[in-house]
């Protein structure tokens, strides 16, 4: 994922693309085959091509467009498992946790993975994501996803209860996390487990959905050593942005002259006496189906010392 | 005034202990009774389905595959709930208490909160196969029934929690009955309903738009309205409730007759009815261009006349013409004709008169709100309403996109048309409140659609004729005009602007002003 | 403000217009002489001049348009006694209380009247409003500019407390309140008071800034027979829109050719060996300061047969 | 990696018992401490003015009017507050515990909750005039016992709610007093900072549309980057700031001389330094028309370059170049040269070769990024850095507007030169978490700017010319050019859009269909 080259080759994981609908995941195997409805492809039939291109099917009557692999598009493309983490939030947990190639942080839950692959993306290759699921099921998943994206490297899962005694105490992490992110039902009951790992100066990010789980955790933020507490909402506005068909009446006014309107003979019509002409127009509104909400995200400091 | 139907009984028998400005009777015990001659609208299911009827003793309506007689609801309390009766073909009162209890009896809830730590990812928990649930069915076997041996063939429900349980219940209940409420038309309950069914009919117009659009409009009671809708007569009928009796509603239709039939989903009284002229928005541009008003076709007849009665008036003659009209209706209303609009058509304006030549003389006498909500580009009607939106008179201008608005904004306001302009759009969502559960609703509507509003103003001098091009980015339009002339334009266009540009920015500089300020009032004041 | 005639004559209430920021409030009386930045006016010479006029000032230095009071302009324009309710908010709650030409209305508080001129406008003539208030200076100045913008027979200012035993009870309300509006700090306390004005079917309204009051109001609705609840937030988003001067780059790329741009010789400039030109283009963004938060409205409807 | 100077230390000393790819020393429990050497930010009563300096024992900052003396910062932890001591002027270490209480001490606090009922609306309540409290601070007098004076003289203090008591104090605090908060320049740090100063000078970037640009632009380590920003290098930094030291920025200027300022108040390593290359975009621009690219002048100095060594490297004839690009970087920065500029010069670049030649040979090796966020119509920009992307990469455009962006969504559409495109705006709201007093904050910040990002994809033929005119509806431009070519286009342009219309339909479609599909199982899963 974090490393394509420009042209295919066996092995890689490759996003078929026909629509933000309609993507699906191969990885390559020279001895395989992809059917869809966009057309058959042997995969040695993409091996070997560049990355972006356009493919016509074997059999010439679909097209389809092969992409390398990001966290973004592997979010959208994974089996939800559990509800997963959205591009918006998943952005703005990364850059208030001051993430960067070389930071250690810590995640729990795992979940679908969807946030551990950005992170891994953002630590590596200096750093590195310790996640921890307490769903033994969902950690086999993330395990293997993990592998077949070659984040394994810098990610490590463990099966464990966040809220836990042991927490997020692990041979390999010493008192060294700069950044700890907590998906839970009571994130409150991590937080002394979080402080056995973080240092002086280190981010905590807690996202729930109800406001009375932020209430709980802000208090214990607060009374402990946590500065900085700050609780906001993030969402996501996207447009319809599209040449669109728009009619225009043939109106007399006393403002402006209307035979330039009347020139204009591109879908020329007529309603109840009144002549009308249509033209593309360059239109944008945001979509009906929006996301109304996904959850809080409380961002707090470390600071026993200030 | 009379009480010459039995609808809208709150308006119309409207007494009692009031101040000084009421000369009706109040009953208001009764206002909330369904009685013979109501239009209702019967809500199947939460939302599933909306249908307008009027209340008839022994007619029957279509729900699901089957026809029911719905008797049973007269006499009751409106927002009341009925449950299908499959055996008897009847609507039987079922309480919300009774619909609680029904939740609660069938079976046992959990009482500890599970967590789902253990809870088995593959949805195989259920052993009844979709084929023997199809079958029960089939065998007639009652909702309560089926619902509490699916619940026992499932291995998972045990392990949820009580509120996954509730709501799993909740969508079961409603997958295997059928339950009707029975609604008040209203501006909020018609317009939630259309809105569900296809909101592209009523042009998307969400309720927060509507009541800005209302409130910004500034409409009321014994004023003159203009408006030009393509909402198959919501819009009108939402200023007609608001005047309820008191005004006059001049109702412009693009088409060959008025397409108004949500009108009559209202049950509006003849009164109110006869606050409405529609009229062919082409009389505005025939009246612009001075040219002879009496060429003009009469309005035809319109799913609020009733079709009876104006062929009689007007004779056979007129058959063909609305025929046409059904076509026209059926085209703006974006592929109406659903049952809906299959009551039967109430009488309006008998007393009105909607001649063009009426029409004209209320026109120029000015009306103090223009409302224009179509699908089509607004600039140009916008304009040629204009010269009869009295100066000092509100608009508002309702559109699904920003682009249109923008347009219409630059050139008002380079022309110093209007002052007080504003386009805006609404974000508005819905909570979830519960005991350890509150938070937003995680579907949303996200979009209102945007609205302009204004004040109209005219120079000193009176109208001038301004320079013609709408704005400088219409395009397809502007840029086929003859090359010289349209460089020209270009040109006094610019010139034109740079002064304006810094106009503007001082008015846009001071409202955020304004808003900082009246934010530091404020929080002085909550000191 | 509900009759405006076209032409101005004493004693109207007028809106002097200079902008969003900028308007002033006149009662027209002949003596009388107006001052401001924007010029001097005397207001017999304002007086007989046709509503949505440009005037110039006495001097001729300074103009002014002239326009017909409205509950919008007016809540813009009055005194902020206490904070007020947002226009949105405000057409919202008329249009949720289906409130029309006849409705007999409640509020609670009445606050700086804002409210209560745009729910007058409404009911009136066939409807009135009763207003209850529970502090007495607010009742005095509410009186007053509902008398002087000639609401006063359609509003009823009663100086009570709506918690308090005796509640919205009066002798011209008898179980006829077809809606009841409530901004109070603990609404909950006054719905027992709301319930004996109402009527089967009435609907209610509760605005409060805090989620908590939203949760006990709530919890009181439910468990009071009423039916539809339903909470909501309304935010207006308002866009700065304007001809804009856009700068334009003209660099070469293998996608179009850009002698149509350098044709353009409008504000032609170069910087960095880069040439460019400035062209006015009609762009749109929301205003950066926005309000985040008004009050939640929760809507119910009161069915004790349902 | 070496570890040539002290700062960045969290990074460049990084070691200890990580698993396997990290080559570093870990001595976290130094990392959060001042150090000389090291940049920071201070922070002046909280967000009223924000500084960066570089550390150093001796040296005095400008706060207020006064020249204070930093020297007992260092060896404090980051994030530490520090208040102004007037007398000796310097800072003095207050924890926020000290804080806290000095705000319970001051006063006695209400215990019950008042309520506003007889709360008088007139501000008169101060007993005090200005002019006294005037008296008292020129005296000298301390800023706890302004406020005491202040407070006691308050007649509306006693009746409030302990929480407005609070709130109230907290501002006097924060009047009368100078408190001082030490923050590490980080991307967040520095984008908060930039953001509350003067938003204009980093093209309006908020937090949020930030993180979204850099994830969306696929940043990360090992990778190459092309950006193109006026926003005084802040972009450039934060990209340098997630690669630290591992891939390749190219970050081309428009203007004189890279304008690269913030770059230099991150306190980058050396190592993170030598990842920007620094170039004229109008390279992209000579090398896109074949022509000689040796003619163009070499990059110029900048504020990330040491002017002294450069100046020694390029002899006295480049002198007035600097004094070139210092304008340029005024103009391109929105009038830059603020006192956060002002620290001393860190060296950039002194290993990797920003020579034409090199940036030509990076540009043609391809970058698997293209991030733009310029104060300049953007199309034209991406077009002339098209052919740098590589296939299958990622852009990324930030604007204030969205109509430029609408503008490059539908070329890229219609050329079918990238795929998965979107425009996006992010509503962002901050909550007050109190108890029983939670509710979102009444101000709220409602433009985050517009973002459009895509994939760029290649046709099977390789890249084709496609038909010129950008889109529609740009129009000054469009509308100048000669008539005859401008309807061919014109007709050329609608042609090709109606079937692309309804691709887009279909494409648009699936994307709400899919949103509605994953809620669906979403509601599955919670069952």
């Amino acid at each position: 994922m974090l490393n394509p080259n420009k042209i295919i080759k066996e092995g890689d994981r490759i996003v078929m693309y026909n629509g933000k609908d309609s993507m699906t995941v191969l990885t390559m195997d020279s001895t395989n085959v992809y059917n869809s409805k966009f057309g058959t492809y042997r995969h040695k039939n993409i091996i070997g091509k560049e990355y972006g291109s356009k493919l016509t099917s074997d059999n010439g009557n679909g097209f389809c467009h092969v992409i390398a692999m990001t966290p973004e598009l592997w979010s959208i493309t994974l089996d939800h498992r559990t509800q997963i983490l959205f591009n918006l939030d998943i952005s703005t947990i990364i850059f208030n946790l001051e993430l960067k190639n070389g930071s250690r942080a810590v995640e729990s839950g795992t979940g679908s993975g969807s946030l551990s692959s950005s992170i891994a993306r953002t630590v590596a290759p200096k750093g590195h994501l310790f996640t921890f699921e307490f769903h033994e099921e969902r950690v086999k998943f993330a395990r293997k996803d993990f592998k077949d994206n070659g984040l394994d490297k810098f990610i490590t899962v463990t099966h464990r209860d966040a809220c836990g005694k042991e927490g997020f105490l692990r041979d390999d992490i010493n008192n060294d996390i700069d950044a700890v992110f907590l998906d839970l039902p009571s994130p409150w009951d991590a937080i002394e487990n979080a402080i056995a790992v973080i240092h002086d100066g280190s981010m905590l990010c807690s996202f729930s959905p109800c406001i009375e789980q932020v209430q709980n955790t802000c208090l214990k933020l607060a009374s402990s050593k946590f500065q900085e507490i700050k609780t906001i909402e993030v969402l996501i506005r996207t447009f319809d942005t599209r040449l669109q068909e728009y009619e225009e009446l043939n109106l007399s006014n006393p403002y402006i002259d209307d035979n330039n309107i009347e020139e204009n003979s591109r879908g020329k019509f007529e309603i109840g006496g009144i002549e009308g002409f249509k033209k593309d127009k360059l239109l944008s509104r945001p979509f009906t189906e929006a996301r109304g909400h996904t959850g809080y995200l409380t961002f707090a400091r470390y600071l026993p010392n200030a | 005034m009379e009480t010459e139907t039995p609808m809208d009984v709150e308006t119309t028998s409207n007494n009692g202990n009031n101040n000084n400005n009421n000369n009706n009777t109040i009953v208001k015990t009764n206002s909330n009774v369904i009685k013979e001659g109501d239009h209702v609208i019967l809500d199947i299911n939460d939302g599933e389905k909306f249908s307008v009827i009027k209340v008839k003793l022994g007619s029957k309506v279509k729900i699901g595959k089957k026809q029911i007689l719905i008797n049973s609801i007269i006499g009751e309390s409106y927002y009341s709930s009925f449950q299908v009766s499959n055996e008897k073909n009847t609507l039987e009162r079922i309480t919300q208490k009774e619909l609680d209890d029904r939740l609660n009896n069938l079976v046992e809830l959990n009482q500890n909160d599970a967590d789902n730590r253990n809870l088995d990812q593959n949805n195989t928990a259920q052993k009844l196969t979709q084929e023997d649930i199809t079958q029960m069915k089939e065998k007639g076997t009652d909702s309560n029934t089926i619902i509490k041996t699916i619940v026992e063939n499932s291995e998972s429900f045990k392990t949820k929690t009580s509120f996954s349980q509730i709501k799993y219940l909740k969508k079961k209940i409603k997958k295997y009955s059928t339950i009707v409420k029975i609604i008040k038309p209203t501006l909020k309950s018609l317009t939630e309903a259309y809105y569900k069914k296809d909101s592209r009919k009523i042009c998307g117009l969400r309720f927060d738009s509507f009541g800005q659009l209302l409130t910004l409009g500034n409409i009321r009671a014994n004023s003159q309205v203009l408006v030009v809708e393509t909402c198959m007569g919501l819009v009108t009928g939402s200023i007609a409730e608001r005047m309820n009796g008191d005004g006059t509603i001049l109702s412009a239709y693009i088409g060959k007759g008025p397409s108004l039939s949500i009108v009559n989903n209202f049950g509006f009284d003849t009164d109110v009815l006869n606050t409405i002229y529609p009229f062919n928005l082409n009389v505005t541009s025939v009246l612009n261009k001075d040219e002879d008003i009496s060429k003009l076709p009469p309005t035809a007849s319109s799913g609020i006349y009733d079709k009876q009665v104006k062929e009689k008036e007007k004779g056979k003659q007129q058959k063909d013409k609305v025929k046409e009209k059904e076509e026209g209706d059926n085209n703006s209303g974006g592929g109406g004709g659903g049952e809906e609009d299959g009551g039967p058509k109430t009488i309006v304006n008998q007393r009105n008169d909607t001649s063009n030549e009426n029409i004209v003389k209320l026109l120029k006498d000015g009306v103090w709100s223009l409302v224009i909500v179509t699908k089509y580009s607004p600039l140009n009607i916008l304009l040629s309403c204009w010269p009869y939106l009295n100066s000092s008179g509100s608009f508002v201008i309702y559109s699904h996109f920003p682009q249109p608005l923008m347009e219409v904004h630059q050139f008002l306001h380079k022309n110093q048309m209007a002052v007080n302009q504003q386009i805006s759009e609404i974000w508005m969502r819905e909570h979830q409140v519960l005991p350890k559960r509150t938070h937003p609703m995680m579907g949303m509507d996200g979009a209102s659609g945007f609205i302009l509003y204004g004040t109209k103003v005219t120079k000193p001098s009176s109208i001038q004729k301004p320079i013609s091009s709408p704005t400088t980015t219409t395009t397809t339009t502007t840029t086929t005009t003859k090359t010289n002339n349209l460089l020209d334009i270009e040109n006094k266009v610019i010139a034109a602007t740079t002064t304006i540009v810094a106009t503007i920015e001082e008015e846009v500089e001071n409202s955020e002003s304004a808003l900082k300020k009246r934010r530091i009032d404020e929080e002085q004041k909550k000191e």
